[in-house]
């Protein structure tokens, strides 16, 4: 347990330290896109998820479960198709239509 | 978990993988040319995970999973789809059910494993569904006070902040009180419901217009309770995700409050009872001067250089087509147009940006307020629409003013001030801009929409372009 | 063992994913300091070592495990030194001396 | 490890914060202004990790760890008090005491384990002995080149490379066989002895001017030895610093080669037999204007804006204090003075910043190639002390210039230039520069020490300044 908890920590650390130098480069004019793909990659929550409503050690856990699955995958769904949605708006200018 | 059999190994690599898939996602964010590549490699990340858990031996039935996952799907699917101007409380809503998520997976797993939870297990397992069950019902007000369903303005009542902090406490206890005692299940429930409510009650005090801050904060909190699921299950993936997600709506938060000048603080503890600042009376016999869609036109098709500087009122009015218009004629005309975004524009972070992308408008034009000041001495007309606060020159000279100190467009620096509004109202925070009564200024009062309609054509009747 | 190798693999990933976020920002300026800090850091290796001397398991163990600490210690203690050296010698213009 | 005791705990905790202090070491080297806040981070975690390591319950004999300890301390004191210009050998040398203890303590490892040792753990220490012992030797014989005990000339012979390759294979294969049979305890000797072998045999064909991309890419192994060690020893601090001191060698030796337009993998591979291109002959016929010190001083004194290019004839000239004197001499005369660094001027990355640094010239006046040559053209006079390559604009122009492609400093670009070289001897690449026939063009042969020494008095001398 106590070196688990030592190693969740060090990956914790570690991911905090690449979140605050990648995320602070994030071009302003993407900081929309930016929330729904966190969102949609935070959905991999539903890993957990499939893992008790697959396991059925309990019907609580099985229905908890697949609740939380229906949740999950819905953000991973909608997260990532908004996000590519509102980036292929974003276009850079060319030279004028004739 | 300490398994040698092969299939472990390899849905070990496959998260590894994602893991390095995931940063790399939003490493590809920050800049428009890479970063459908990072949507990309999200994507990948998240079929690789989720493929890898499938094929875990401890599966026994995969109807359920199978029905949940299809069930997401279409739900999903619509949320994806919502208009431009809905993306905050869509954005409010998706940190809802991640919250259910990480909440129902916490209080499952707890009932697996009491009443034998270890201390330091039974403690993240509190942080993680504390966390998820305020975010749960706070993201879910949010979206409601957003999509206007819930009323906008602020509910307060005396003793408010004592009843909300004392609320915390008394779940943060009854959590301690676990950890030492995890076989005292009947306490678990409280530890769901009294934070659940708190969620409610955060927002209750919260202006609509102040949602995005709490948003972005609700964001961080969305990630802080997946990380704390990933110390449950040890999931390194699940690490890695939710600190990169409390990182980047930590990021934002400070972000926006730096924009606002509004200390940290304020926005940490949620803006508790935040109140709108009164209009100051008397301005109202101050002159200003107003114009016509034709003396508008006039003066933009006479300019050789031109900012616009679009703010909420843009977004409400839904005129970023009409803007576009605008922008197409002029450039034809072989006037410079740029646009000039301030960064807490509109109601949520790169709102602005969204929304002129979705017209069409190239992103290259578009620049944030450190890139477009130093601009403005040498522009012909500032055309402000539906902004107010992000221009109010008393943040830089006023220092008596309620936002003295926020980082302002220097629009007054133009030669010519053009702002479309439809009264002298005031902006979100509620007071009185000094910049409506220079000399230089116009006011073109109307609906943004419309009046950028009327304008667009001014311009095209006046020489047939279209 | 097989998790162990794969937490370590985390680590070591995400630790490289710093290190290219970090060191690709360093200063062209600071090119040599950052050589000889990275070296001194990287003498981190002393604790190895230590252990090695110190839990005395074998003869041959406690030998090497000398030998390394100091190896190791010099370059911590002449990496950290002439580090700071540098740095020091670095400075910004001021107002041109009377 | 799994053991409960609070000490392990403390341990543990100190190892994490020695880790976090040690990526802000790094993070803080971005800028001069925070880098000794760095160095500071850097022995804090330092300190901890020790500290930290000596509660630990398994040591039972602190002698010979104490008598170490002042010993390492005692050779480290003056390895950290070497010369400015002593710097590249320096760092070669104390990669080599890094990888004699990293192979060191991987081969007590071994012998303390074997036979029963597992596969993977097999697999990583082999890595790291492999890795430790070649960087070792390798970076004595570096520090031997650099340092001149050694021949700096290259020494080839035919059938090297298949040589040095059949020497990596062989240990290599060896490794693989004992990660298959551990219990062969008599292989593992080799898979030392090989690499240390090759680790000579690596360096003997490589010139002593490109000794630093080896130092670079023995920085970068020396890292992943260390991190390969934190494999075995399941640290994860060790793996942490052994991974960010493999990715700054990757870095600067990738920027190295870039800026000597040398493909990756040719510095990847040890740049083996390299070879010196042949100086084109007939160019001697070509006329060149020379000047003497007083000349140079006059039109120093005239201009308005000097630009300063320093290349490694001015680190060996020992030069960078009489540069120091005329900068203040022409600074106090109103000229503007800055200095063009290039990526790879001097022998080292960074060398010439170090050197100008330490006769106290501030660090805002040395902007590296991308910064200054946008100011060429507004230069009037550029002056080149002991530099060649870095200025050669055959590299722009000449496609069958060996240096095509590599980006150099627009020298050219100024209204007169000025060289201060010994000769018309060719720099590092071994080939002629067009620069040196313009008619902008002065020579100003002799060394760099002298020469710059009689170009300040000359100015002292002529109004009393000084
Ligand atoms: N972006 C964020 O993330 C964020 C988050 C929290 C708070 N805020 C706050 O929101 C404010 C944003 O500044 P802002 O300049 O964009 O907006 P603002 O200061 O709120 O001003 C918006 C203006 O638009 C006008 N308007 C409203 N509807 C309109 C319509 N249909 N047509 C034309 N005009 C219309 C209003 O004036 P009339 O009523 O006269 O028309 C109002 O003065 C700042 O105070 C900021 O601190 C932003
Ligand atoms: N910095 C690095 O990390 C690194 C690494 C590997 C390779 N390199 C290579 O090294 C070269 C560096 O370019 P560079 O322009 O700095 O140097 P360079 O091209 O090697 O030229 C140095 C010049 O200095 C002159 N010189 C030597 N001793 C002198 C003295 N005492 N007084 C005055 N002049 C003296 C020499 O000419 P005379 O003989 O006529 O005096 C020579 O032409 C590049 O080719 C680069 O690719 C650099």
């Amino acid at each position: 347990m106590k070196t688990d908890l030592i190693t969740s920590l060090y990956v914790f650390m570690l991911a905090g330290f690449i979140g605050f130098e990648v995320i602070r480069r994030v071009s302003p004019l993407l900081h929309t896109p930016l929330m729904s793909l966190t969102n949609a990659l935070d959905a991999i929550a539903v890993v957990g998820a499939i893992l008790l409503a697959g396991e059925h050690k309990s019907t609580l856990s099985t229905v908890l479960g697949t609740i939380a699955i229906v949740a999950a995958t819905s953000n991973v769904v909608g997260g990532f198709f908004i996000t590519d949605r509102m980036l292929k708006m974003f276009k850079a200018s060319r030279s004028p239509k004739p | 978990m300490t398994s040698f059999l092969s299939t472990d190994l390899i849905i070990e690599i496959t998260y590894l993988v994602a893991t390095a898939l995931f940063i790399l996602s939003l490493k590809w964010m920050s800049s428009p040319t890479t970063a459908r590549h990072g949507v990309w490699a999200g994507e990948l990340g998240m079929l690789l995970a989720v493929a890898g858990t499938l094929l875990n031996r401890g599966i026994v039935d995969y109807k359920w999973v199978a029905i949940a996952l299809v069930l997401g799907t279409i739900i999903g699917v619509p949320l994806g789809k919502v208009q431009m101007t809905a993306v905050p409380q869509r954005t409010a809503l998706s940190h809802a059910f991640g919250a259910l998520c990480v909440t129902l997976v916490g209080t499952a797993e707890f009932y697996l494993r009491a009443p034998n939870v270890p201390r330091f297990m039974m403690s993240v397992l509190s942080m993680e569904v504390i966390l998820g069950s305020l975010t749960f019902t706070g993201s879910l007000m949010a979206a409601g006070k957003l999509q206007e369903i819930l009323p906008q303005r602020p509910i307060t009542y005396k003793g408010q902040n004592i009843v909300n902090l004392g609320m915390l406490a008394a779940s943060v206890g009854v959590a301690a009180y676990l950890v030492m005692h995890p076989d005292h299940l009947y306490l678990f429930p409280i530890i769901l419901v009294i934070p659940l409510l708190f969620g409610v009650m955060m927002i209750v005090p919260i202006g609509g217009a102040d949602m995005p801050t709490v948003i972005s904060l609700l964001n961080s909190y969305a990630g802080l309770s997946a990380a704390a699921m990933g110390f449950v299950l040890d999931s390194k993936l699940l690490i890695v995700a939710g600190a990169l997600d409390g990182a980047s709506g930590l990021i934002l938060s400070v972000n926006m409050s730096k924009a606002m000048n509004r200390s940290f603080s304020n926005v940490l503890f949620g803006a508790f009872g935040q109140e709108q600042v009164a209009v100051k009376g008397g301005q109202e016999t101050r002159a200003v001067r107003s114009a016509t869609p034709e003396e508008a036109a006039g003066i933009l098709a006479a300019a050789s250089k031109v900012v616009i500087v679009p703010g909420y009122g843009m977004a409400v009015a839904q005129a970023q087509h009409k803007v576009r218009e605008l922008y197409d004629n002029l450039t034809k005309r072989g006037v410079d147009v740029k646009f000039g975004i301030h960064p807490v524009a509109g109601r949520m972070p790169g709102h602005m940006n969204v929304l002129l992308a979705e017209a069409d408008i190239p992103y290259d034009k578009l620049l944030d307020m450190d890139e477009i000041n130093g601009e403005f001495p040498q522009t012909d007309v500032a055309l402000i629409i539906g902004a107010n606060d992000v221009t109010n020159p008393a943040a830089r000279t006023d220092s008596s003013s309620p936002i003295f100190g926020m980082p302002i467009l220097d629009v007054d620096k133009a030669r010519t001030v053009m702002v479309i509004k439809r009264s002298m109202g005031t902006g979100f925070a509620g007071i009185d801009n000094p910049l409506y009564y220079l000399d230089k200024t116009l006011m073109l009062f109307g609906d943004a929409k419309n009046f950028v309609g009327a304008i667009v054509r001014e311009l095209s009747g006046g020489d047939g372009h279209g």
